[in-house]
């Protein structure tokens, strides 16, 4: 039973992540904005360069056979020799490896992205883990004291917290961190240093990591904490809690051995469904705090109007978005016993 | 003698078990209600007693169409329900109505009492003019003992206790004036000193109004006072059916003794000798060869594991399905 | 005024086990306080005894206060509740005066419960068996990880559960299991009381059967005191000794068992006795209660039962009638009795 | 018993109204419609107008002239402010009905008609819910010309998954319940059931979920116009950071102009928060306890001493 649910679960990604590569490739041709019509437009590419980069990457090919002779389109031609078209030179690069090339900085977009990839991981990773702990920890204490100011002043600050922009409280602990606290206003390391040591440097990095993380953690806090509490409060109020309370269980022994883990599995649930916001909130930080990351690119790639750019990065976020949320979902199997035997 | 008003012929509903799946057939079934037949007579209780899962439930939403039976006959009022469709079949569904066990989950909480009452009209299209359709919803409240029913009529079910809204319920079953009543746990959920009420209620109007009750039930103890006969159901079969004081009294199938046996009486010297099952209702899915009771049958023989008793008469109108019966 | 002194009530003709009371409960009022409205009282000088094997039911319709007057005697009120008054002794232990860490060593070990509905009052993501241990290794360190689960192999086959369904989930187990797991769970630190809250409700009378032939089992194996609270009488007819009978948070009446059902004396015991169908009489009408019961926190000035009681004199419009002791340890608060009463000794006086 | 009415949104309006929290909430909403109602009757300057850009002119801090300063073209903040609430506030409005008309469809038949067709609906929502939305509405503005339209339906055709999942699972709780099978025991159709008995019980929380929506809508308008994506003829709040952060209001010190459109948007989302919060308090009534709230009130009875109460001593009578 529990491998057939993994089966099917991993079957489901991958269908899902199917279909995210035809949506993405379809979204770019159908939209105004084609890259194959927009051309490699920079003109320090001659022209036999433009064309060696047309044929590999098939913007001299149909899109797909049957759209070649849209008026009026033949279903036919779909079938004759369907592998030689622009769609599936897309797929087969992106098996490759090959993500286009920008049309900004001329570089592989799969290589730009590999490098912003770890920049993003470790700020969001920091964060979030950071906000997990606090959120938690936070909605626990405020379950536990329901109805104290205690719970009131946590229940505010998150309701204020969850309201606030990504992007203007970025903007707020800018300017508040560069003026009073001397913090660098941007990027990921001082540029033009030279580090001493391996220390110096890690040093420079978490002074720039300081404010971004500090804005990423504020915001889900908030967000994990509402959650936490009425989770917990929906658990603390079931019979079974009643039942550990007559066997003489105290307090700390109620919420360790049966509070916690029954709290916790919609929480996981949530935070998966939530990754997607959590890649939003990456473009938010990443734009105000100019840090190379995944985000970041988005941004100057809308900018800059770099396709294939722009691109390469929303699938790699959706990707992303869809595996993390099969190991969460993978995850809550293993924690519940009910999913896991049913 | 009159032919009854329901007479139901070797019924059977089977659910499919499992996820409906597009590719796959469902490999097996629920057998909820098995070969069942009875009938009742206009006027006449019959009381449908087993333990939860034993397909009475079941019966009663085939019988009202809102399950379709997979063979058999349901007879009602000389015509053949389970060949009727759309608009005949809610024609024919009006003289047939349902109470449901939990009068607080069976009522829409956000519908006053009149309109809830009035609803079965409205959605037959009976009483267009509101005066009419006015008279005939205060005249129901009124049967069904909440008098005087302006009292009612403006009253939200949140407003009322327990006893009143199983009233209401039994005020919107008999605005259409319906032959059948079918009665699902009406009084389970009720206390003791409410319970009494619902069930002197629906006595009277089977007496009054010669409204015929199928009365569904766990509880042996409550059909009495209002069956003429009870039937009694194990894993989708009727494995006794007899007058109420015959069965009551000289039960011949070994479940209704345990049943009988363990139905508390309300006299601590009437305590006796508790004939307990071992174990519980086995999986419908998965039916014992030969006599269904068997494997918890206190009383069973090699045959019983080998062959499936039939339902045989013993007396008039006793019947029991049971090799040693 | 409301008097301390009350209750003095035993039984010579008890058996002689029954002689000294495991638990005794004095006048124990309960209210429930949500400000600003006003308190309700959920229970009110309710005493009684319960001796060593003694299974006493405690009666009465939904909101009697029979529910409240169970997590009382455990301190296990939610936060709105309130012990106004009385005492509740076990075993010569005033639990009223414990603190709340001596108070939590004792429950399970010395008095555990049986909640009603056994699918929420089990953890569902933990196995039964290590819900059992859990009580067993909370009330005794010392023992070892084998000895415990020995331990909860020995009571789940005292239940009737086998031993290797230790390792499953309730929601692996049937509805009649899941109750069982949790009377396995009561006996596992071997208390002298047992508290069953509507240990049957819901299930099946078949299975219902299963369960009370358990509890009487137990009763006569081990000596254990059982507090039933029910509201159907059929099933204190069946295994009860001695019966309470709350109405609107009050005693209506408290009797052995046999003269509660074949003498009883308050009307409200009759008139619940009346709403069963007679055994010689299947087919005659029952006779109903009219009218709802109080709501707690809007009581009638007199007697509770008066709006309802067919007997009701004006006198009881305005004053709550005491509870009267009777010949043959019978009680029963009635003004219709104070005549016949013994005496008022064992008397609450509202007045 | 009063409270104990369940559901209905007559009910739960009235209820509403004494929730302490939701009457703050719909206070400050109220409020800020009022200002972008009235943006012309009390914005000190016309927008339209062309400013007098000299260099002298921008980033004025705030003065009696121009209450919240100026900008980084001279323009008066206030003024900015006033109209970009009525884009902020119309775009958030337009696009929360679109995506919760289509999430409230879907839901509602994906748990009435169940089977396939449910089957068939979530699979496609539950797609949609793991696709990172802002990316996708980043992506589908830039390949388009911005204008709000555009944004307005990008967020509303993107925001509809969460109305859709609920109102699913309320539809199902609904159906299953017993006065609905009761309903057709008596020969009722479907549509009458839908109108008649499920939607007025799901009526109230898609209500909650239309507020939540509302400031989820706000708060991704804000974000796309601050990446430089929102429609330049209608400046929203959002944009108004955007040209203040991407035109030196830092550097310049100018920090009236981030302040005043990102009040803005927290007062609006968090004034649909705690409506939200506060309707949930309203259907969802929790008690203000659970079983490991604070207990030590809960012996009050006078204090007794051993001997007051003797064991049980024998009945001497």
């Amino acid at each position: 039973m529990r491998n057939r649910r993994l089966i099917n679960k991993v079957a489901w990604a991958l269908f899902t992540i199917c279909f995210v590569i035809v949506l993405n490739f379809f979204l770019f041709r159908i939209l105004p904005g084609d890259p194959a019509r927009a051309g490699i437009r920079d003109p320090r590419l001659t022209a036999e360069a433009q064309q060696a980069i047309r044929v590999r990457f098939g913007l001299d090919k149909p899109v797909i056979n049957c759209f070649a002779s849209i008026n009026p389109p033949k279903p036919a031609d779909c079938f004759v020799n369907p592998l030689d078209t622009q769609f599936f030179i897309y797929v087969g690069n992106l098996f490759r490896g090959e993500f286009g090339i920008s049309y900004h900085s001329n570089q592989p977009v799969a290589q730009v992205l590999a490098e912003r990839t770890w920049n993003t991981l470790l700020l969001i990773g920091v964060a979030q883990f950071l906000a997990i702990i606090l959120g938690v920890a936070l909605g626990v204490i405020a379950a536990w004291k329901l109805g104290t100011p205690v719970d009131y002043s946590a229940l505010i600050f998150s309701l204020v917290a969850w309201s606030l922009p990504t992007f203007w409280l970025g903007i707020i602990l800018l300017f508040w961190g560069s003026t009073n606290l001397g913090l660098p206003i941007g990027g990921m390391v001082t540029p033009g240093m030279n580090y001493a040591s391996i220390w110096a440097q890690v040093i420079d990095v978490g002074r720039h990591m300081f404010l971004p993380t500090l804005t990423y953690t504020i915001v889900f806090l908030g967000e994990y904490m509402l959650i936490m509490r009425s989770s917990l409060i929906d658990v603390l109020s079931e019979d079974y809690v009643l039942t550990a309370k007559a066997k003489g269980l105290n307090s700390y022994q109620i919420l360790k051995a049966h509070a916690l883990r029954n709290a916790m599995l919609p929480m996981v649930t949530i935070i998966a469904l939530n990754l997607g916001f959590t890649v939003a909130g990456a473009v938010q930080i990443e734009t105000v705090f100019s840090w190379p990351g995944l985000g970041g690119a988005i941004y100057e790639a809308v900018g800059q109007r770099d396709y294939p750019m722009l691109q390469g990065a929303f699938l790699l976020l959706a990707v992303s978005v869809i595996v993390a949320n099969l190991v969460a979902d993978l995850l809550y199997t293993y924690l519940d016993p009910r999913v896991q035997l049913e | 003698m009159a032919s009854p008003l329901v007479a139901v012929r070797n019924l059977r509903t089977l659910f499919p078990v499992g996820a409906h799946s597009v590719f796959r057939a469902p490999a097996t079934f629920v057998h909820a209600v098995d070969d069942v037949t009875f009938d009742i007579d206009e006027g006449e209780a019959l009381a449908l007693v087993g333990e939860s899962g034993c397909g009475k439930s079941t019966l009663a939403l085939t019988l009202l169409g809102l399950e379709r039976p997979t063979t058999g006959s349901i007879d009602f009022a000389g015509q053949e329900m389970t060949a009727l469709k759309g608009s005949e079949l809610k024609a024919a569904r009006r003289n047939m109505q349902m109470i449901f066990q939990d009068p607080y989950e069976s009522l829409n909480p956000l519908m006053r009492v009149g309109e809830i009452v009035a609803e079965p009209l409205i959605v037959h299209k009976l009483a267009n003019a509101r005066s009419d359709r006015e008279a005939r919803v205060r005249a129901a409240l009124e049967a069904a003992g909440l008098k005087p029913p302006e009292v009612y009529l403006e009253r939200y079910p949140y407003q009322l206790s327990g006893g009143q809204r199983q009233r209401v319920a039994i005020a919107a079953a008999l605005v259409l004036e319906p032959r059948l009543l079918l009665a699902d746990e009406p009084v389970s959920m009720l206390d003791v000193s409410i319970r009494a009420e619902i069930i002197n209620l629906l006595a009277e109007l089977k007496q009054t109004r010669k409204i015929s009750i199928l009365f569904i039930t766990h509880d042996l103890g409550t059909v009495t006072a209002v069956a003429d006969r009870i039937a009694v159901m194990y894993l989708g079969r009727i494995v006794e059916l007899g007058r109420t004081a015959d069965v009551l009294t000289q039960p011949r199938h070994p479940y209704t003794k345990a049943l009988l046996s363990v139905t508390p009486a309300p006299n601590p010297r009437l305590r006796k000798e508790r004939i307990i099952l071992k174990g519980e209702t086995p999986d419908p899915t998965r039916l014992p060869g030969g006599c269904r009771f068997a494997p918890r049958c206190p009383v069973a023989q090699p045959l019983c594991l080998a062959s499936d008793p039939p339902l045989t008469a013993l007396e008039t109108g006793h019947t029991a399905a049971c090799h040693f019966g | 005024m409301r008097t301390k002194d009350v209750t003095a009530h035993v039984d010579e003709k008890m058996p002689p086990t029954a002689a000294k009371p495991v638990l005794s409960v004095c006048s124990l009022s309960v209210d429930y306080v949500a400000p600003p409205k006003p308190a309700a009282h959920a229970v009110q000088d309710v005493s009684f005894d319960l001796g060593r094997g003694e299974v006493l039911g405690l009666v009465g319709e939904s909101g009697c206060g029979k529910s409240t007057l169970a997590l009382a005697l455990m301190r296990l009120l939610p936060p709105a509740g309130r012990i106004v008054n009385g005492s509740v002794r076990l075993q010569d232990i005033e639990l009223l005066d414990l603190d709340e860490a001596r108070m939590a060593s004792l429950r399970w070990s010395q008095i555990a419960m049986v909640f009603q509905g056994a699918m929420n009052a089990l953890n569902p993501v933990r196995a039964v068996g290590d819900q059992i241990a859990e009580a067993i290794r909370q009330h005794d360190r010392t023992i070892g990880k084998a000895a415990t689960v020995r331990r909860v192999d020995e009571l789940l086959e005292l239940v009737g559960i086998a031993a290797n369904r230790r390792t499953q989930y309730p929601f692996q187990y049937s509805g009649g299991m899941r109750q069982r797991a949790m009377i396995a769970m009561a006996l596992a630190c071997n208390p002298a009381v047992i508290v069953a809250d509507e240990p049957t409700t819901a299930l099946d009378v078949m299975i219902q059967a299963q369960i009370l032939d358990l509890l009487s089992r137990l009763r006569r194996e081990l000596g254990l005191a059982i507090i039933l609270v029910t509201h159907d009488l059929g099933i204190v007819a069946e295994i009860c000794d001695r019966v309470l009978v709350m109405y609107g948070g009050v005693t209506a009446e408290y009797a052995p068992v046999d003269l509660a059902f074949n003498a009883p004396r308050h009307p409200y015991t009759q008139a619940l006795l009346h709403a069963f169908p007679d055994p010689d009489h299947p087919q005659a009408k029952l006779n109903s209660i009219p009218g709802a019961p109080p709501r707690l926190d809007a009581l009638p000035p007199g007697c509770r039962f008066a709006p309802r009681c067919p007997q009701a004199m004006e006198r009881c419009q305005q004053a709550a009638p005491a509870l009267y002791a009777l010949p043959d340890d019978q009680f029963a608060s009635c003004f219709l009795v104070e005549d016949t009463a013994e005496d008022r000794r064992g008397s609450l006086d509202h007045g | 018993m009063e409270s104990s009415h369940p559901g209905g949104l007559t009910a739960t309006m009235r209820n509403f109204s004494r929730n302490r929290m939701g009457m703050v909430g719909l206070a400050m909403l109220l409020l800020a419609i009022a200002l972008a109602v009235f943006a012309p009757v009390i914005a000190p300057y016309d927008p339209a107008k062309p400013p007098r850009a000299t260099i002298m002119d921008i980033y004025l801090p705030p003065s009696a002239e121009h209450p919240f300063g100026t900008d980084d073209a001279g323009q008066d903040v206030l003024t900015n402010f006033l109209y970009g609430a009525r884009v902020s506030l119309m775009v958030g409005f337009f696009a929360s009905f679109i995506a919760v008309a289509i999430g409230g469809v879907m839901g509602l038949s994906a748990g009435f008609i169940g089977g396939r067709t449910d089957n068939i609906l979530m699979r496609f929502t539950d797609i949609m819910l793991v696709i990172p939305d802002l990316p996708l509405a980043v992506v589908i503005v830039a390949l388009t010309k911005p204008s709000l339209w555009v944004i307005v339906l990008v967020i509303g055709l993107l925001g509809w998954t969460s109305t859709a999942r609920l109102i699913r699972s309320q539809t199902l709780s609904v159906k299953q319940r017993r006065f609905v099978t009761r309903a057709r025991a008596v020969g009722a159709g479907n549509f009458y059931i839908i109108r008649r008995h499920i939607l007025p019980l799901v009526l109230p929380l898609l209500v909650v979920n239309t507020v939540l929506v509302i400031s989820l809508a706000i708060l991704n308008e804000s974000t796309l116009s601050f990446l430089g994506l929102g429609d330049p003829t209608a400046p929203s709040w959002g944009q108004m950071l955007n040209f203040a952060f991407t035109r030196g209001a830092m550097s310049a010190g100018g920090w009236w102009a981030l302040l005043a459109p990102g009040i803005g948007i927290v007062w609006v989302v968090l004034a649909c928060t705690l409506i939200g919060q506060g309707l949930e308090q309203v259907l969802n009534p929790r008690l203000a306890s659970h079983n490991l709230s604070s207990t030590k009130q809960m012996i009050l009875r006078p204090p007794r001493t051993q001997s007051q109460h003797a064991p049980q001593a024998p009945d001497q009578a």
